[in-house]
């Protein structure tokens, strides 16, 4: 019953903008502990030499890439199904956040991979499902910027993503289906790790950060989008901290 | 928000003619009404329930006629009247089809292509569905755009005759459409 | 005149009833205008003969080169034909008829993506061979390429479609659905032009094609439904 | 309320205004959808990036195919883009008016192709030369794809309206429009091209460049009149 | 042949009220007048002269208004005008097409796009065009669709400045005008 209460806008508002402050703080402790670990404390791989600790980076941006994609698709069967206006706007709010993460991803990866394969480039399946992810963001913010009506555009964006969905499963098997450049998960709940601990440390602290980091962007981003489409109601005329802006 | 406090309802054999000044909504009333536009608030009952937009029940019993004429260019007037109908659920003969649209005084133009036919002659297309398709409830957007006098009398014709089989219409239109005094309410909005 | 008789316990508007109706018409009105079906394919044709022109004609890049292109000009000529799916119903009012009928929308959907595939997917698919010989294709690599398009080529209708219809009055139509659907378009290219490169390497092609034949499975089974969703939306 | 001068010898309507008029106005509206420019671009690299996709990654086809990749796309996103030159316009009734406007109409029409240059061809061109790079093609070659672009963009514009015009308000527009400007286009693409594979086997392109040139000119002299020509039978 | 044997003139500061049964062929002589579709046969004379399809002078001196408003559903209601008028040749200045809005009744509808616009709204800016335009004579097919008792008033009060400042009119149309007689001549067809 209460957790029902923060579904209408105005309810969820103040919520949002209580908790983003403390998982923005969140997000920095544990960037700076997470790099510090990574670049400061983890040794170098006798393999790879310094390259490989693009991974602390690299690894966290890839799984939230995928990760946001799934949270945006859940936020979409209820927008669609319930019709609810905060489950289309928190869609709304992770979109850029993931492309973001995307680009991040596919961004060291390639870095990473000049180093490594010789290449920044290649036409492997897991980078093309990853750059497809990457269009998939953009057509979904696209689709939503080409639609002036924003109920309209809600629901649009929300059949959008739902039908995108299939592509998170590709990219995530695709090295397993594939015999790809890319290596497989070397991280997994069931077998023990291949990695050395510290570096295991360091890529979970790192994700950590992005988990948080997320969190408080998108809270702030759906404060701004809650406050733009509902401009026009009373409860937002009241603000207090509107009302002080303005003064 | 474009209307607020309406409420209506309107009874088997009863005609609800809706007028207002332009821009006062009875277009996106009627669509709401349709299924086609979701309202901000409000309920629909039909036949006392509480309805949802797209329920099978109310697509099975209302017909919607809007701005559009539905016509395929391509396709003569016949076949398009036959494709219409048939979209709603109707299977009328060849017989039923020519007789509905010799009403329409288009007996001639049958077979000429609906690009050609004038303004007046698509929307006659249009009274030619209303005559085979008798559901409980009509939906009428401007049904008088661009019809001549025969027209005219030929839309109040079909009008009287589904009030007199115990349906319901809902029309929103500028022009008087010469309906019998007691069988017609009035909405008027805006 | 006739009555329909709305009190039955059972509809009796079926899904069958939909799907004819929808197939019947768009038939029809794809064989009205005489010269569209040779058009379609003379499309086809010209974009898959334009790559060895655009670039150089060697052999070995041409038998290399082949199935992809093959399956790249598919792509396009879906591409280019799915704007006009709902368009024109949209913009005369017939696809508010169809909303409202009483008819099961997917179904009535289903049967003009049907129609869409009869018209544009199905002459390629019979067409590819013919043009794959051009490019220096043996018959093994052939008939994977044929029949990776048999499978493959309604799965880009039915992606197509709900992309078609979410872009449905909005402007920047045409490239907005490109940009929406070549994601999703993407992975049936990979697997379809990926089964004859299989087969030229000596390997077998029954991975890709089974795999593409789960998309289809999944395509048929959700695009209708997504789209039916994406018209509604369009409407409101 | 304005009054226009309807009794002065020379006409107030020239040529100028009108060119000014068509360029605003189809500016403004495709400027207006935030998302449309950016869109096309996208699909641009879309195409580009799908081909290496489909065929095999190797470094010197790359190399080879990349002139002949971003040329096929960029007459697959004129043609994409070119129904909708005048549809919109056509089925409002625009066309109807810039058909009776007292502003000399091929100047009105040169307009509108001059915009739709600007929003389609121009951001190609540009765009060309970082995509080359994905294609490991070397300065000199970048530089001849760009100019060769650069002239022939327009080109592919001018005469897509001859066939933009030409299938207005016929059914199967889109692929009708592509079978009769193909042929028109395949020139095009033939120097366009080769003026980047004469650079890379070590001879001049100038010869291509200067038959685009002259193509250009041809072009801008006669398309807008045959267009014009075009609309006023199509709404007959 | 649609019709044949017609033979009419309009006078400055007249007006010629076309009307007829539905596709009698109004819509097909407003479009031969405007020089849009070319005639089987006959001749057009504009000021005395014989004049072909697309003269100059013809379409600097008559405005046409079809079935089709030309709007552009992104387009706001105030830059779809300033579009229009500007397309004609008149450079009306920012107050005027406020003012000619506002007599449309269109003064709130100004900045919202065309698309999210009422049917009756849509004409309204057709008006507020033909209140912008002095050209010697104006072509209406149909001009009384979708609107309200209101934008009758002013669609006739146009037309009577529009005579009175020694243009003329011709219009064809199913509804009736509203028109002072002395300056109506009547064309019925079929
Ligand atoms: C642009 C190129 C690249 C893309 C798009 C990409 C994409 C991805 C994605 C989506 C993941 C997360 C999926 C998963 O956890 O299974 C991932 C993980 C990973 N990537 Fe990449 N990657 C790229 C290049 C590279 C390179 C060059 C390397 C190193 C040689 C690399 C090493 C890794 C590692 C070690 C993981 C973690 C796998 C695990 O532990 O599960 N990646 N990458
Ligand atoms: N997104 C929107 N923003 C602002 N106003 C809107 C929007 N959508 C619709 N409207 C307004 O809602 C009204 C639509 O009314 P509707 O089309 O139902 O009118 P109507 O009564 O049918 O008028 P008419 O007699 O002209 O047909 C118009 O006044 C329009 O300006
Ligand atoms: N190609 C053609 N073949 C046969 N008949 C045609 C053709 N083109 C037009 N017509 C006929 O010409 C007439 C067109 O008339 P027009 O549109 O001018 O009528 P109108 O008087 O404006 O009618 P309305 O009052 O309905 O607007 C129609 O009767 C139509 O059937
Ligand atoms: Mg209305
Ligand atoms: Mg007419």
């Amino acid at each position: 019953m209460s957790l029902y209460r923060y579904s209408s806008p105005a309810a969820f508002y103040p919520l949002a903008g209580m908790m983003a402050p403390w998982f923005a703080g969140a997000a920095l402790l544990c960037t700076v502990a997470g790099l510090w670990i990574g670049f400061g404390i983890a040794p170098t791989d006798f393999q790879q030499g310094e390259a490989y600790r693009i991974i602390f980076i690299h690894v966290p941006s890839a799984w939230m890439s995928m990760f946001v994609y799934l949270v945006m698709g859940f936020w979409s069967v209820l927008a669609l199904s319930f019709n609810t206006r905060l489950s289309a706007m928190m869609a709304q709010a992770l979109a850029p956040t993931g492309a973001i993460m995307t680009f991040v991803a596919l961004w060291t990866g390639a870095l990473w991979g000049r180093p490594t394969w010789g290449t920044y480039w290649a036409w492997d399946a897991r980078m093309t499902s990853e750059l497809i992810l990457l269009f998939l963001y953009f057509g979904v913010m696209a689709l939503r910027s080409a639609i002036d009506d924003p109920r309209r555009a809600d629901r649009a964006c929300a059949v959008l993503t739902i039908v995108g969905s299939v592509n998170i499963p590709i990219i995530y098997f695709s090295v397993q289906w594939w015999n790809t450049l890319h290596q497989g998960a070397s991280v997994s709940l069931t077998a023990a790790p291949k990695m050395a601990s510290i570096m295991l440390l360091g890529m979970l602290v790192m994700s950590f950060a992005a988990w948080f980091y997320a969190i408080a962007v998108v809270l702030w981003r759906v404060q701004a989008i809650i406050l733009e489409r509902e401009r026009g109601a009373a409860w937002v005329a009241e603000l207090p901290k509107l009302r002080s802006a303005v003064a | 928000m474009l209307f607020a406090g309406l409420g209506f309802s309107v009874a088997a054999g009863k005609a609800l003619v809706i007028t207002g000044p332009n821009g006062t909504g009875k277009t996106t009333l009627l669509r709401i009404l349709a299924g086609l536009t979701l309202p901000a608030g409000g309920t629909i009952r039909w036949r006392g329930e509480a309805v949802v937009p797209y329920a099978a029940g109310l697509r099975e019993e209302t017909l919607y006629a809007g701005h559009f004429a539905a016509l395929k260019d391509e396709l003569t007037a016949e076949e398009n009247l036959r494709s219409l109908v048939s979209l709603s659920g109707a299977e009328p003969s060849d017989a039923d089809l020519r007789a509905a649209l010799a009403a329409a005084a288009l007996a001639e133009k049958r077979l000429l292509p609906a690009r050609v036919l004038s303004q007046g002659q698509r929307r006659r297309i249009g009274l030619a569905r209303l005559a085979l398709l008798a559901r409980p409830l009509w939906l009428l957007d401007e049904p008088a755009t661009a019809l001549d006098t025969t027209g005219l009398g030929l839309l109040a014709e079909l009008i009287a005759r589904q009030l007199d089989s115990g349906g319901a219409v809902i029309a929103a239109t500028h022009q008087p459409l010469d309906l019998p005094t007691d069988a017609v309410d009035r909405l008027v909005m805006g | 005149m006739s009555a329909t008789a709305t009190t039955a316990t059972e509809s009796p508007y079926g899904a069958f009833g939909a799907l004819r109706w929808a197939v019947a018409r768009d038939l029809k009105l794809a064989l009205r205008s005489r010269a569209e079906l040779g058009v379609q394919l003379l499309f086809y044709v010209i974009v898959v003969t334009l790559f060895p022109l655009a670039s150089s004609p060697e052999k070995t890049l041409l038998a290399t080169m082949g199935p992809g292109v093959l399956w790249v000009a598919a792509l396009l000529a879906s591409l280019l034909s799915l704007p006009r799916l709902f368009a024109s119903d949209f913009a005369d009012g017939t696809l508010e008829q169809i909303a409202l009928s009483p008819y099961p929308m997917p179904a009535l959907v289903f049967g003009k993506i049907l129609a869409h595939w009869l018209t544009t997917g199905l002459p390629i698919v019979v067409l590819a061979p013919l043009l794959g010989l051009q490019y220096g294709l043996d018959v093994p690599a052939l008939t994977v390429v044929t029949l990776s398009l048999l499978i493959g080529t309604p799965i880009l209708s039915l992606l197509g479609a709900i992309g078609a219809s979410l872009t449905l009055g909005v402007r920047g139509g045409g490239s907005l659905l490109a940009l929406l659907i070549l994601p999703l378009y993407v992975p049936v290219l990979i697997f379809g032009a990926g089964a004859a490169d299989a087969v030229r390497a000596g390997l077998s092609a029954s991975a890709n094609l089974s795999l593409l034949g789960a998309g289809l499975l999944l395509a048929f089974v959700g695009a209708p439904f997504a789209t039916a969703a994406g018209i509604r939306i369009a409407l409101d």
